[in-house]
């Protein structure tokens, strides 16, 4: 079964109000291809589940995709706030459930374990318990009088991830191997597509196959898509692209001009190709580019 | 660029960097999250001068890192080089953080209050924020794990450092007394090292304490940019001590020599 | 060496894989356990005749794995030859178990009751034995977790098959009736293979129904070497499908050239 | 911080009465030499923890060393029963407190996460529920009505691994990666002492930190002992050795006859590379030999 497709044809995979949980740590490794063709589709009334996120949950909101934010933290790091997050969440437009790192890992747990809720201390004494009284519950320990958080299950109808290889039939490698969340999040997910820099022939999996992230029975649609974490990192490949995070900071102080630099450098450009090409083309590439480690 | 300290052949960033590394010892296990550049060089420096064993895993995932130069991400791949284990987050750094295995770690809040607990979810109320914040991140996981939380702050200020946080995204000491203890949490935050000061924080309460006042800052200074009651010591209270030449050599030459650390001021 | 069946132009461990096989399908992703020869034959059978997509796990570890022959271990990395993934135990394994990823996994017992529970625990009282077996090893946990799971014996008789287990190691139906749903557990046991006959389970009850008797074996023969009562299907009992010459072709040449399926009997 | 030391000085950490975990699965990857060892230095009242065990229980027990074994099972697969194990559990004369492997799974990731329980759908309708009424605990979830078995944490003194590479400072490599389940019982573990095929410099590790499994903090010492999983295997270097099986399993029918071969072939040669003579010498290296992966 050939599970290689293009990208218009995986994202279609994604109903308006999915639940839609995106890859990536902050400035790393994040499926940016994919997210900008979510945006280019126009997608309704998401939830975007992100455990620590920017760039990819500040698109879709731009975007006008997203219903509600869930995550631990969304920024742009020392680069600045998220500028549509932080607006849209001032404004109402967009809700967000704020979690902390653990707990949402928690929840993607109990989901993917089958289990009524996964415990753990994170969240106690704090404000986000409270937030939340349907999803977590601050309970005690019957024998030890221990005081633990039980996080139930968070469903995610599709999960998008990026990673260095695949092959047809959906084996995935993140290389040299997996560093972030990514694996809770597919593990928790109904769907998962994963954008990959390289497609390869099956034989690079059979020859090395304790390099495999992700088994084929967990990848539902592979979509090739070189640079696909642009602008953010993809360790060891290339580092994350500064400049484009300031162009996109300092275009976000103005609505208009914010609307102009969107359609120009994001959602415009018809194929990724032409998005690199209008984000600094090869010398963006040769800029970010790292020593293999 | 950061303030000149008077009387010391360093700035105040140089004062803080060194003064968190001597907290440190051969028995710190930490780690480190966004945007933590005074820790990243304490760590760091700490390792070059009196804690050789320190472990210190940069972004949580690179275990013993030697950066050459620290990158304008702490949590990027810039900061791994040299180390022995790149650890992932799933697995490794989630089971060593729960079980305690890791011990020390340092965050920073938008808001802070007088028991080390910090905001940097939302100013004003939740649901209708004047400014809506990243969000609390690993606050409140690690908050409640680490058994030795540090704080800083280059910005001490009475908007920063209040009576009343608007959200607890992190726990410190909690309610203070033995909320923490109460809860199952271990150890609690140790010191709190600001551009004007050092608290540690007064045991049977749990309040920031004035531990020590940089050179040219007065209890004033600190009373007019706190917005809570800050617990005095008994006796004298001493000045943050000097950084040796030794330490500001290896600081500037060694650790940061492209003052990565500006970017917190 | 197994016995020929009378009719057919195989032996009973022959006929025992191919009746696990097309009990297979694309859909299934399977795993194996220790000393489980008949159901890695027959998921490598499947696989090369009207199942392409199956998954199957060798030792639970590497995943597509197609080795040229098979190890005297289930468990051994002789299994492993063509992986396209060694996964692991602690996460991967795991993970994909509790979550009924893999939904497919086959167990035997020393001893097994007309529910399809299994003991492989203990013979006598738990504290004083009278003989003490290896343990239920993954039994409980798997037999609660996968939804589909297929039990098999080479030693069709009134000692392993018994109105009461001494001890309830992993579950198949439980008490029987709604048990399983009961507890929240997903699916339960599909069919038993023995050198005899193929029970299913009535669906209302779940007690053992006879569904085929191998070629030249009565009803009698399998009440006598059955310690419980057997639910008899309304109409004739069919025999056993034979397989086909393709099947017992790649099964002998190409699945496992070197008899390691025998040693279960 | 030098954490190199000898079997013997490594073995010392280990005092009576301890619970010592005991890595491998089945005939794969035990720490054979160090368990070796602890039988050479007779100690006594052991609690040992093997999720899935074999040849190092009965190895244990046949030396004396043994209280209690903790375990979801013991056996030598298709090789045989395991003989001690069998005949002192049947003798009353060591105990056995049979979990499951995941009840006991999750009993070592209470303890490594410091929770009072985890959670597992592992065990229910089962018997094994009922040997432990003070470390399991059948719960109903109130929100969902779903049953599960709250477990709770299992302290480990001392878990002993073998390994395939280690440095002066204590980073262990297990190549090409770890497949069993030995991270469970290192991070549950008070001490872990590994045991490994070479010792290597520092510098091969920091040339590829990917493929670093235990971090030096985990690491309390490091014992060099070639071919140290024999006569279990090691994945991808050697396989089991199936004669010492055999052997094994054949002197075990005679209690007179199996304490001749176990002093002879077991605790008598002086030296781990004595112990690989009086078992074949090169030759049986040779034939366990794998063509690496």
């Amino acid at each position: 079964m050939d599970k290689v497709t293009t990208i218009e044809e995986a994202a279609a995979l994604v109903p308006d109000g999915a639940t839609v949980a995106i890859g990536g740590l902050s400035m790393n490794s994040a499926p940016m291809a994919m997210v900008r063709e979510l945006v280019r589709q126009a997608k309704r009334d998401l939830t975007v589940v992100g455990i620590v996120a920017g760039m990819p949950v500040d698109w879709l909101i731009a975007g006008g995709c997203v219903k509600t934010v869930v995550s631990g933290l969304v920024s742009f790091e020392g680069l600045g706030l998220a500028p549509n997050f932080r607006a849209m969440v001032q404004a109402g437009t967009v809700g967000i459930e704020e979690y902390s790192e653990h707990l949402l890992i928690c929840r993607l747990q109990a989901q993917a374990y089958n289990l009524p809720f996964m415990p753990t201390k994170a969240g106690l004494g704090t404000d986000v318990l409270a937030l939340h009284p349907d999803t977590l519950r601050q309970e005690v320990d019957p024998t030890t009088g221990e005081h633990y958080v039980a996080c139930t299950r968070l469903p995610v109808d599709v999960a998008l991830v990026h990673a260095h290889a695949a092959d047809a039939r959906g084996n995935v490698r993140v290389e040299p191997k997996l560093l972030w969340m990514d694996s809770e999040i597919v593990n928790a997910a109904a769907v998962t597509i994963a954008t990959v820099e390289r497609v390869v022939p099956g034989r690079e999996f059979t020859d090395a196959p304790e390099r495999t992230t992700y088994p084929r029975f967990m990848i539902h649609a592979v979509v090739e898509a070189p640079y696909g974490a642009f602008p953010t990192s993809l360790f060891p490949n290339y580092g994350h692209r500064s400049a484009f995070f300031d162009d996109y900071s300092t275009a976000a102080r103005d609505p208009q001009t914010f609307k102009a630099f969107f359609a120009e450098r994001v959602t415009g450009p018809p194929t990724w190709r032409d998005f690199l090409d209008a984000n600094g083309g090869a010398g963006a590439l040769l800029d970010i580019a790292r020593r293999t480690a | 660029m950061t303030a000149p300290v008077p009387g010391y052949d360093c700035t105040v960033d140089e004062l803080m960097v060194v003064t968190f590394s001597r907290a440190m010892s051969n028995d710190t296990l930490a780690f480190n999250g966004a945007v933590s550049f005074i820790p990243v060089c304490g760590y760091l420096l700490a390792r070059r001068t009196h804690a050789p064993e320190l472990v210190w895993a940069a972004s949580s995932i690179a275990i013993d890192a030697d950066p050459a130069t620290i990158p304008e991400s702490t949590l990027s791949d810039g900061l791994w080089g040299g180390a022995s284990m790149l650890s992932n987050s799933p697995f490794d750094f989630w089971t060593y953080a729960q079980g305690a295995r890791y011990n020390t770690f340092a965050f920073r809040g938008a808001q802070m209050d007088a028991f080390g607990n910090v905001n940097n979810t939302v100013i004003g109320p939740y649901d209708a924020p004047k400014v809506r914040l990243p969000g609390g991140g690993g606050m409140a996981d690690l908050g409640a794990m680490i058994p030795r939380i540090f704080l800083w702050s280059s910005t001490h200020n009475a908007r920063t450092f209040v009576e009343r946080l608007d959200f607890r995204s992190g726990m410190g000491w909690g309610d203070g007394g033995d909320h923490r203890r109460r809860l199952g949490m271990p150890g609690g935050p140790q010191l709190c090292i600001t551009n004007l000061c050092v608290f540690d924080f007064e045991p049977v309460t749990k309040r920031m304490r004035l531990a020590s006042l940089h050179p040219g800052v007065s209890v004033e200074d600190v009373r007019a940019n706190t917005g809570f009651e800050i617990v005095m010591p008994a006796g004298e209270i001493p000045v943050t001590a000097a950084p040796t030449a030794d330490e500001l050599r290896i600081l500037r030459t060694e650790v940061d020599p492209t003052n990565a650390r500006h970017r917190e001021f």
